[in-house]
């Protein structure tokens, strides 16, 4: 892998990151912005895993904690999309902005 | 497949071809080989299933086309090829065409990792058990997008169930084969099956036991109540009856095969088979040896090696080819059983199926774990591990070992069958119950 | 509704059996009810899923051999079809035929229009024939159509016709890729009245008793006016001269000259050598020589093995009287029949022309056309199911051989006489001189009709695929 | 070797950004459910290309096997009406695009290209297969092992509590024709005529519940 030096992998993740970025941020569907949460975190996880790769390769934390993180993001998956259904039974709809009322 | 094609390019042709054109062209063999293999696999599959399911009901089944209806599934496949291939207008086009292919294309992956032989495996990924199973999850993909795409509701309802019911069932699944990865400490199908040399006890465990290829897990209570698991598991995720619920043709068509016709529905059928091929394939590497059986230990001691160079290379191919039989021998058996299941069974309702899983299997299937645990601290374990209490009478043989192994993980597991069916059919009563004193119809009302 | 109406005596008794048993005898389940049947959980959780996989399986192990009768429940009972028939019962009905008489050409129907009227979807069609010199109607059709395509074989119309000219046939296996071919007219609906006798004796029975009662009644009541037709006699008279024209040019020539008139179809009545009218008490010899063509034919080849070949008379291989194995042997005759038809049309092509498979005729001496395997005494097969079974597969191969002769007598000139004990009633002569053979010793016994029959079956049948051979090579 | 590995390197990058791109841009959430999973299949490559092997695997199983048909689950669940002019995005897209933009170009491009990575190029990388990774999950980083143990169980639980239903909204069963049967009996006094029937015990599996409501409305008739 010496032919592809760290920055591009870590260009890529971040290119990613900032794609992820936006979904998250301007996508009105509940589940689009839980999947723009999914770029993000498989960026960080890239970059994870390209430090590992690149700075310590004789140890196994990077792969670990990129372990961690799929982890947090398919917990972080099945409430979100539990309370997407939730939201959806309540209101009828899952775009964010139209659940706006404090009755629950 | 390296060393062949590198000799013949090299030392024959004298090409000095670098090193990755020589990997490249002895993988593209490989591949070419099993992409030949498979679907003539599902032609005999679904032969062999139609004669098998047919004299399980009284009746001849396909004998017209060929001997005795041997060419019966070219003549399907010509008629597959030749249908009109409708897609609904009102369907998402794209997504429609490819979710056949996003359904078949990993199976075929999956033959990847499957060890036919001593020495013949494709790939062996250290991490083959997983890469079979993660592979396998990518189907499901292609089925939720087939019943999406379909634009038909009981497309979409078959899809849903599928979903439901493999991501359910993979757990189990998993969870049932870990006990041989903790026994063999590798994940390497090859390594797995090299594990189950033997003689009803594995010389992993007694070294000294003649080595007859028969040290199959599943002669272990531990391997015995995993085989049961993972089987059933293996059905619920090959979609095969009593866990057709999918394409439960009687309530909803076809499910996600509903909208699908001509050469789309064949690689839905394709994929399928190949699934149910592999699943049998697996059941048979990792409880029954694989490509392990008598004679097999013998051949290789024979053959051409790096430990033994005046070997013959004869031996090598005849080991491949009892070996390749040994596993195609158990895999048609299995095969046979999910047959013989179809013919027996009916349907489970998805709330079964889901009850089943998540309220049997999977507790079952922990409780292994621990037996699987017991077994390595007893056979393998002393002072030294942090595990004396073997040892507290002396120091006893492998053998007496491996019978203590056996007696506690028998009761272990005895215990925890007997147990959690217990349970379950107390829940299934109670929930009667509620029932008949006019509750409601899916479980106890909340308290508030 | 009330409670009674809704269950019926269920019982949940305590009885250690796996299955409540219902108290009455004879459970009247009324309209509605249900009965519930409580089962006693097994003892182990899944030894039922492993009882049920092992009926399965061992409905596929007992599966590797044939069921005899419907009596066991494991075991294949399929019937290959092509193949394999099962004898369908005399009352089936298909597609309605018309009947003409044998013997003259004569046809049944007098376009009554009882059928026309009746007919629910329609599909029965005639023409009224004329007398071409006065232009007056005739009790005749000249054109009849049934189209078959929409009848719905309900059979009203053979119900209805008053002359039992339109009877229902047994013959399924219409389909075809060209639809206009379903609408068949009058020269294809038409079959000779000893079809109609071959797949319904005891319907074609009755229905020529009360036809003879009837003409005794009308006799006794109109002496004067009830008779044959005048135009009938003139046929018949026909017929008797031509018969014994033909006897007369038999004697010297070979047998397959005899029938001057090639049967070549149905359709066109052959003016042949037979007895007038075939009483009712010629029928069922008639039907036994058939059927005992078939049956010694298939015994001996049997039998050719254990017995060497003594060209003495054959003991009788069973009676005749069994019903099922009677029709089934009927059946195999016809099919062989036909096939000899066939073979029949390509050799009238050739200069000598085959009689057809109808024993009308009383047998006296027939010589046997080739054999070294001449007849062996077939053995008695006394068991009625193993003889219809043999009688079926004798029609299959009967078949087999007529197309093979069938094949090779279109090259070669000559035809072959197919299971024909019927047409001379004196010698046969050999139909290929250079296998000639030692004639079989006359049986003049009366009641030996039978057996000779059956045994100018085995050598009519010998002959025919050594002829077969001999041209073919 | 080396453009081998750099063409696959950009095949792999291409992959990801243009799933990812594809992801938040599309209309239909179904589309962007699927490139999701194309953008996972890309990143897994990509983890092959790094000699992460099991890391790979891991992501096809769970983000692609898991996570992503969770997803595309969901969206079925919730699924409504297509609204062509109902707008997919925010009002605010504009100012946040900028943002992403600026974060990109401003600040990660200049701090990557600017840092001195201390990094070296190990042509034979330690392989962190399953087995070493089992000994690091069992020795150095048991503690976060388990607390991610107790995260996964509290994120089923309380999935399942979120999601689901409130008894009441289910819909009844239809019954079966026994169970119907067995209901009756047990509402009517069974008449004397036919006093042999003894009252099923508690295991029995007769199992009479609620009636539906057309099995009422068709009691009188």
């Amino acid at each position: 892998m010496s032919a592809v030096p760290l920055e591009w992998v870590l260009m890529l993740a971040s290119g990613l990151f900032c794609v992820g970025f936006f979904g998250a941020l301007s996508r009105r569907h509940a589940v689009s912005m839980l999947m723009g949460i999914e770029l993000m975190l498989n960026a960080v996880n890239i970059n994870l895993v390209a430090f590992w790769r690149y700075t310590q390769p004789d140890e196994v934390g990077g792969i670990i904690f990129a372990l961690f993180v799929i982890v947090v993001a398919a917990a972080e998956a099945a409430v979100g999309l539990a309370m997407a259904i939730a939201i959806y039974r309540t209101w009828q709809t899952v775009n964010v902005d139209s659940v706006d009322s404090l009755r629950g | 497949m390296y060393d062949v094609v590198d000799f013949i390019l090299n030392t024959q042709l004298g090409l000095n071809s670098p090193d990755w054109v020589v990997m490249l062209i002895s993988h593209l063999i490989v591949v070419a080989i099993l992409f030949a293999i498979a679907p003539v696999q599902v032609l005999f599959l679904t032969y062999y299933e139609r004669r098998a399911i047919a004299r399980m009901q009284d009746r001849v089944g396909p004998n017209r086309v060929g001997y005795e209806g041997l060419l019966q599934p070219i003549a399907d496949g010509v008629k597959m090829f030749t249908k009109e291939d409708i897609v609904p207008v009102s369907a998402d086009q794209r997504v429609h065409l490819l979710a056949p292919i996003v359904t078949a294309a990993p199976v075929m992956y999956m033959f990847a990792v499957l060890p036919w032989g001593p020495n013949m495996i494709a790939v062996d990924l250290p991490t083959g058990l997983l890469f079979f199973f993660a592979i396998s999850s990518i189907s499901t993909v292609g089925l939720l997008m087939a019943g999406w795409a379909s634009n038909n509701k009981f497309a979409l309802l078959g899809a849903m169930r599928a979903v439901a019911q493999v991501v359910s069932y993979e757990i189990p699944a998993l969870l049932s084969l870990l006990f041989a990865v903790m026994l063999t400490g590798s994940m390497s199908l090859m390594a797995i099956v090299e594990a189950q040399s033997g003689l009803f006890i594995s010389t992993t465990d007694v070294p000294n036991i003649p080595d007859l290829g028969l040290g199959w897990f599943v002669f272990t209570p531990v391997g015995f109540l995993a085989f049961v698991c993972f089987f059933i598991a293996a059905l619920a995720e090959g979609e095969r009856t009593p866990f057709d619920i999918p394409e439960a043709d009687s309530e909803i068509v076809a499910g996600y095969m509903t909208e699908y016709s001509g050469m789309k529905f064949a690689l839905f059928y394709l994929a399928q088979y190949i699934l149910n091929f592999l699943l049998c394939a697996i059941t048979a590497t990792i409880f029954f040896g694989g490509w392990q059986g008598p004679g097999i230990a013998w051949l290789v001691s024979q053959s051409l090696s790096a430990d033994n160079p005046a070997g013959n290379p004869v031996y090598n191919v005849l080991a491949g080819m009892l070996g390749t039989f040994y596993l195609l021998a158990k895999t048609y058996a299995f095969f046979f059983v999910m047959v013989a299941l179809r013919g027996a069974f009916p349907r489970l309702r998805i709330d079964q199926l889901m009850n089943f899983g998540w309220k049997f299997l999977i507790p079952l299937t922990m409780i292994n774990i621990l037996s699987a645990a017991l077994w390595i601290a007893i056979t393998r374990w002393g002072t030294a591990q942090g595990f004396g209490i073997i040892e507290f009478a002396g120091e006893p043989s492998n053998l007496v070992r491996w019978l203590i192994a056996f007696a506690v993980t028998l009761v272990i597991n005895v215990a925890a069958y007997w147990f959690l069916a217990r349970l379950n059919i107390q829940d299934h009563v109670a929930r009667q119950a509620a029932l008949a004193a006019g509750g409601l119809a899916v479980s106890p009302p909340r308290s508030a | 509704m009330s409670n009674d109406t809704l269950t019926h005596s269920l019982t949940f008794t305590e009885a250690p059996a796996a299955l409540t048993v219902v108290v009455d005898p004879t459970p009247q389940i009324a309209r509605g009810s249900a009965v519930v049947v409580e089962r006693r959980r097994p003892k182990a959780a899944g030894w039922s899923l492993l009882q049920g996989l092992g009926v399965v399986v061992d409905h596929w192990r007992k599966s590797f051999r044939k069921l005899d009768d419907t009596t066991q429940i494991a075991g294949t009972f399929t019937t290959e079809y092509p193949e394999e028939r099962l004898p369908l019962p005399e009352a089936y009905r298909n597609m309605p035929i018309l009947l003409f008489d044998d013997a003259t050409g004569h046809e049944l129907c007098t376009s009554c229009f009882q059928c026309q009227r009746i007919c629910p979807p329609q599909v029965i069609h005639m023409t009224q024939a004329k007398d071409p010199d006065t232009g007056k109607p005739v009790p005749a059709v000249s054109e009849f159509i049934i189209e078959y395509d929409a009848c719905m074989s309900c059979g009203f119309c053979a119900e209805v016709c008053p002359f039992d000219a339109i009877k229902m046939d047994h013959n399924f296996e219409l389909s075809t890729a060209d639809h206009s071919s379903l609408t068949v007219h009058k020269t294809d609906l038409l079959r000779p009245i000893s079809y109609y006798q071959s797949i319904a004796p005891t319907f074609w029975a009755e229905a020529e008793a009360s036809a003879y009662k009837k003409l005794e009644t009308n006799k006794k009541r109109r002496p004067a006016t009830i008779g044959i037709a005048p135009q009938m006699l003139a046929q018949l008279k026909a017929a008797h001269e031509l018969r014994d024209d033909q006897q007369e040019a038999t004697m010297p020539t070979t047998a397959v000259a005899s029938a001057p008139a090639p049967a070549t179809s149905s359709a066109a009545p052959p003016a042949r050598s037979a007895a007038l009218a075939a009483s009712a008490s010629d029928l069922p010899t008639d039907k036994a020589a058939r059927l005992a063509a078939i049956r010694a034919r298939n015994e001996a080849k049997a039998a050719v093995q254990a017995a060497p070949a003594t060209a003495s008379a054959a003991p009788a291989a069973s009676d005749g009287g069994d019903l099922p194995t009677d029709k089934a042997a009927r059946l195999a005759a016809i099919r062989a029949r036909n096939e000899a038809k066939k073979a029949a049309e390509q050799a009238a092509a050739a200069e000598a022309a085959p009689t057809l498979a109808t024993p009308d005729m009383p047998p006296t001496d027939v010589q046997p056309a080739a054999s070294e395997q001449a007849a062996p005494p077939a053995p008695t097969v006394p068991d009625a199911s193993l003889d219809e079974k043999a009688a079926r597969l004798a029609a299959i191969r009967a078949r087999n051989e007529a197309k093979k002769a069938d094949e090779q007598t279109a090259a070669a000139g000559a035809a072959p006489t197919l299971a024909t004990p019927d047409v001379p009633p004196t010698d046969v002569p050999p139909a290929t001189s250079e296998q000639a053979a030692p004639p079989a010793p006359a049986v003049p016994d009366a009641p030996l009709d039978e057996k000779a029959a059956r045994l100018a079956a085995i050598r009519a049948r010998n002959a025919a695929k050594k002829a077969a051979q001999a041209e073919g090579e | 070797m080396d453009l081998v590995v750099q063409i696959m390197f950009g095949v792999t990058g291409l992959l990801i950004l243009g799933a990812a791109l594809m992801v938040v841009s599309v209309r239909n959430i179904i589309h962007a459910a699927l490139w999701l999973i194309a953008c996972f299949f890309g990143i897994a490559m990509l983890y092959l290309l790094l000699h992460a092997e099991f890391l790979a695997i891991v992501q096809v199983l769970l983000y692609i096997g898991a996570v992503a048909v969770l997803v595309l689950f969901a969206v079925m669940l919730t699924r409504q009406i297509d609204d062509p002019d109902e707008p997919v995005l925010f009002q605010r897209w504009r100012s946040t695009l900028l943002i992403a933009v600026l974060l990109f170009a401003a600040v990660l491009v200049p701090t990557i290209y600017t840092h001195d990575w201390q990094t070296f190029t190990d042509p034979q990388p330690t392989f962190a297969g399953p087995r070493e990774l089992g000994f690091a999950f069992m020795n150095a980083y048991l503690l976060p092992f388990q607390i991610a143990a107790v995260l996964l169980l509290a994120a089923l639980v309380g999935a399942i509590i979120i999601a689901m239903e409130d008894q009441e909204q289910r819909r009844v069963r239809v019954l079966t024709l026994a169970e119907e049967v067995a209901l009756r009996r047990e509402r009517e006094p069974s008449p004397p005529a036919r006093s042999a029937h003894p009252q099923p015990t508690s295991s029995s599996t007769t199992p009479p519940p609620v009636p539906p409501a057309h099995e009422q409305a068709g009691e009188g008739a």
